[in-house]
């Protein structure tokens, strides 16, 4: 037996995967044309936010999450996140608004935050502008997170609030202090358990996995937005197989699908 | 008297993080370094705990002497703190996300995905058909407001709107549970007030 | 094109790390399983160093603010950062270590009240948060305001042994819309998390190694 | 920070949705303070899912081992300990022995802070540490750590949070892998960590899962039970409480109870204020323009 019995049909799924992956993966690279992601209000809504930011003179807030790390469930959030900073980053410097970064409570963020956002500087020329002391905040532990958020937030006014990534409780923080300041909030979690604070009170809110995908949208790397295209193939065909066994079990033929399910 | 002392004490500690709520305020700064420094420090103490007794004491004995490798490659984070050689602190970190990543995806291919499925036909079977029926329209139509490939107008927009409701229908009780989690700590802050007090 | 070790090395790690994982859960157990044990043996040890790195930041931050002279209130903060931090090591290096009585007095009554009066805000926050800002818009906000109304009540014990219609209520909504919504949440999170790993494979995931 | 004194707001509508948040906060507080002094004694009402998982702890084989993994950490003590307390009571009463991990690094200072409390209870005396129950230290890695656990117990700590070795303790004899597990009960402070025990524990090594999450949390925990699994859930403090009630261990979980349900019904009312605020506002304005 090639494959370990009893994971058949989990290897097969991920083969599947795999195949959409990489068929559009290649497509992109190869400058063949593949569909556009679907547009995202929350990424206009930062535009808009961060120009706002400069006719009241009040700074952005960028969260990296308080529960964001780099690494097992909270990566892909982390990664997104660091995504959105970049391109907060970038639209703050361009149009002169002040920037203040709440760096999570896993330091090895602190890095990666202060090469981003270097980066963006950098890549507008206006690099003369950041004052990483003023831009990159950094609290300690989720505690620290939390009252060094809600300080700098009461007490330097907020334009817009945005925070990304893997969230905690500062899905209703954030946003409920940002409201009080009469901010605007924009969001994107991925634990699902906390997306609530998002879609109460956040503005614009990207549920779960949106939030990938409009941060693959904001890249503006057509391999990453290729390879959700793939996603897409595997969600339709996870439709398609839901609907098919659930048929199956419906119709009572469950014996001619219940293999799938060990 | 040293529970009464005791309880004072926790009581002002208490006091000194609430009043923020009233006002930013030092005994509030105080009372948020404290807790930093705390952390930090016994993050520090329960980790040289895990690094001593897993590899140290193996090092040392020869054992496990390779395991001088993962501790070589931990080091490799104070790289952070040096620009030149910033990049090799990426070396750990590579580790702790490849590893993590590895472990998480071989379980989600059956636990999130077939697990899911087969609960989701096997509730059509046995109990409340419509219920079963309500279910298989969320899962369907909540998978479909995660698709990107598409604008949602349309038969995909009226699809997607319903997701989203049965999104939000699950997230709901998040934010109960999330209230009722902080409700405890009021509880348990009148309680402390209470108990110090005397009543 | 020259070689760019500090982008490739991680880059090919990472890639080898992944694939043993992917391999061994493939095929049938052998000697990928023992480098994968080893593997996971080797993260629990590195995982801990981050902690180190936490409070090596912290030290060198409020050692910073010790050399601000002109902020008076951040040089009693950091001095009373390193008091306690050095008091936490020092009751644990001399008073029976981390599982001595004084250590566990100290630790549970001063860090454990502090970092529960934390939630604290939230008592005055959250609800708050809703009262102010959680307004019934919206067919989505309505459907929150139902199912979030509800499971509060249902989370109260003695309300649904009063009104048992609440519990029953609470539960469907569980059982039925809300598993159902989080079902497909699952899967496409599942599905999400399987494309990270093969960008993170392929290398194609930006901000990993640039 | 707005200044708590002032309401905001210009009309009487308006200003009814103007509170600040110190007041809302303290009404609240003022309120839980009733039934703790006097406690009202309403009944309690219990869940299939806890009932579920009060079975499942009884049925678990008594020749293996129970293994409590836990992220809930000190900070999160007034929300464990009634459900902690709870638990750890139902094992030592019903002679189920079982081994405590620390998924966070102050989680071992939770569980003495636990331990010493039931070791005063009538279920805890007559126990023996080392022999009815060990207290592992911490596991750093979160999900990634746990294949380890169960493939090498020994190896994964090498000794308890005392620092005694494993080889000394004698209820480790009985526990070295994933083989010598009866049962998982995983406690976290995230609604959402239950995924990671399911992908590893359950779908790895078919050992089924107590779900001990946080309040709010059993909407995830419930896609996997009862037949994906994990068998029972214990939510959080209102889970603790039924325990109590369940498991004839009667502590604080009851007089808890009388408390959030007038905190519950209070919040529920001033999101009703806010709303006849928002839109009572909204409609004079229509008016007026």
């Amino acid at each position: 037996m090639i494959v370990r019995t009893g994971r058949e049909f989990e290897v097969l799924i991920l083969l599947l995967m795999i195949v959409y992956y990489v068929y559009w993966v290649m497509r992109s690279s190869s400058g063949k044309s593949i569909p556009q992601l679907r547009n995202f209000p929350a990424i206009n809504a930062i535009e808009e936010g961060v120009g706002r930011s400069v006719e009241i003179n009040k700074p952005v807030h960028y969260g990296l999450g308080d529960a964001s790390r780099l690494g097992g469930d909270r990566a892909a959030g982390t990664i997104s996140s660091l995504n959105f900073l970049s391109h907060t980053a970038a639209l703050c410097a361009r149009m002169g608004a002040k920037l203040i970064v709440r760096i999570s409570p896993n330091p090895h963020l602190y890095t990666q935050a202060e090469a981003i956002v270097t980066d963006a500087y950098m890549s507008e020329g206006k690099i003369e502008y950041l004052d990483k002391i003023y831009t990159l905040r950094y609290y300690g532990g989720s505690r620290g997170y939390m009252t060094g958020g809600i300080r700098d937030m009461t007490t330097l006014g907020v334009a817009l609030n945005v925070t990304m990534g893997a969230l905690s409780v500062e899905t209703v923080w954030a946003y409920a202090i940002c409201r009080s300041q009469g901010g605007m909030g924009v969001g994107g979690g991925s634990r699902w358990g906390m997306i609530f604070g998002l879609a109460m009170l956040a503005d614009y809110a990207l549920l779960g996995d949106e939030m990938y995908a409009a941060s693959a949208k904001i890249s503006g790397d057509r391999d990453m937005a290729s390879s959700f295209i793939g996603g897409d193939w595997m969600k339709f065909s996870l439709v398609v197989l839901t609907i098919l066994t659930s048929l199956a079990y419906l119709v009572g033929a469950q014996d001619l699908v219940s293999w799938i399910f060990r | 008297m040293a529970d009464a002392l005791t309880a004072w004490i926790v009581l002002a500690l208490w006091f000194m993080v609430a009043s923020w709520t009233y006002k930013d305020n030092p005994l509030f700064k105080i009372a948020t370094v404290a807790a930093v420094a705390g952390g930090a420090a016994n993050g520090v103490l329960v980790n040289i705990d895990n690094i001593y007794l897993k590899a140290l004491i193996p090092i040392m004995d020869g054992t496990k002497i390779w395991l001088i490798i993962p501790i070589i490659i931990g080091v490799m984070f104070v790289f952070v703190f040096n620009p030149r050689y910033k990049w090799l602190a990426r070396i750990p970190t590579i580790f702790l996300m490849g590893i993590s990543i590895g472990a998480m995806i071989t379980g989600v291919m059956s636990a999130q995905i077939i697990g899911q499925i087969a609960d989701t036909a096997s509730s059509l079977t046995g109990g409340n058909l419509l219920n079963g029926l309500i279910v298989l329209i969320a899962v369907v139509t909540a998978i479909l407001y995660f698709t990107y490939s598409k604008e949602q107008t349309g038969v995909l927009g009226n699809l997607t709107t319903l997701g989203r409701y049965f999104l939000m229908a699950s997230i709901g009780p998040y934010w109960a549970g999330e209230l009722a989690f902080h409700m405890s700590f009021g509880i348990k802050f009148v309680q402390i007030i209470i108990d110090a007090i005397g009543l | 094109m020259s070689f760019d070790y500090k982008r490739n090395v991680p880059q090919y790690l990472l890639t080898l790390i992944i694939l043993v994982f992917l391999i061994e859960f493939a095929l049938p157990e052998g000697p990928l399983t023992i480098v994968k044990n080893e593997l996971t043996l080797w993260l629990t040890l590195i995982a801990s160093f981050t902690f180190f790195i936490a409070a090596v930041t912290l030290i060198i931050r409020y050692a910073k603010n010790l050399t601000e002279k002109k902020n008076t209130i951040n040089i009693l903060y950091a001095i009373e950062f390193f008091v306690i931090f050095v008091a936490y090591i020092g009751i644990a290096l001399f008073a029976g270590g981390i599982s001595g009585d004084s250590y566990k007095w100290l630790y549970t009554t001063l860090h454990g009240n502090l970092s529960q009066a934390a939630w604290v805000l939230y008592v005055f926050l959250e609800p708050w948060a809703a009262y102010k800002a959680f307004q019934l818009r919206s067919k989505e906000s309505i459907i929150l305001a139902i199912t979030g109304l509800t499971y509060i009540l249902y989370l109260a014990p003695s309300i649904p042994a009063v009104v048992p219609a609440i519990g029953t209520f609470a539960n469907w909504i569980v059982n039925v819309p809300a598993k159902g919504g989080a079902r497909g949440a699952i899967i496409t999170m599942g599905v999400g998390a399987l494309l990270l790993a093969l960008r993170m494979l392929t290398g194609k995931e930006k901000g990993i190694v640039d | 920070m707005s200044d708590p004194l002032k309401i905001q707001g210009d009309t009487l509508i308006e200003k009814l949705g103007g509170l600040h948040w110190f007041w809302i906060g303290a009404i609240i507080l003022l309120l839980i303070f009733i039934p703790l002094l006097n406690p009202i004694g309403l009944p309690i009402s219990t869940t299939q899912w806890t009932l579920d998982a009060y079975q499942a702890i009884l049925d678990a084989p008594k020749d293996k081992i129970v293994v409590w993994e836990d992220e809930w950490s000190m900070g999160g003590l007034a929300e464990a300990e009634t459900g902690h307390t709870a638990l750890m009571r139902l094992l030592l009463k019903n002679d189920i022995r079982f081994v405590m991990v620390s998924l966070t690094p102050d989680t071992p200072l939770l569980h003495s802070y636990i331990t010493d409390i039931v070791t005063k209870t009538a279920e805890g005396r007559g126990k023996t540490y080392g022999i009815d129950w060990a207290q592992m230290g911490f596991l750093p890695g979160g999900e990634a750590s746990l294949p380890f656990m169960a493939e090498d117990f020994h190896g994964a700590f090498e000794a308890d949070f005392y620092g005694t070795p494993l080889s000394e303790l004698t209820i480790m004899d009985d526990l070295h892998g994933y083989e010598d597990i009866a049962l998982i009960i995983t406690g976290s402070s995230s609604q959402t960590w239950i995924e990671s025990p399911v992908r590893q524990w359950y779908v790895k090594y078919g050992v089924e899962i107590i779900s001990y999450t946080l309040t709010g949390g059993t909407v995830l925990s419930a896609t996997y039970w009862p037949d994906n699994g994990i068998l029972g859930i214990i939510e959080g403090s209102r889970g603790g409480s039924e325990l109590e009630f369940i498991a004839g261990v009667p502590g604080i979980g009851v007089a808890q109870s009388d408390a959030k349900t007038l905190a519950f019904l209070a919040t529920a009312a001033f999101i009703v204020l806010g709303n006849i605020s928002y839109f009572g506002s909204k409609f004079k304005r229509g008016g007026a323009s």
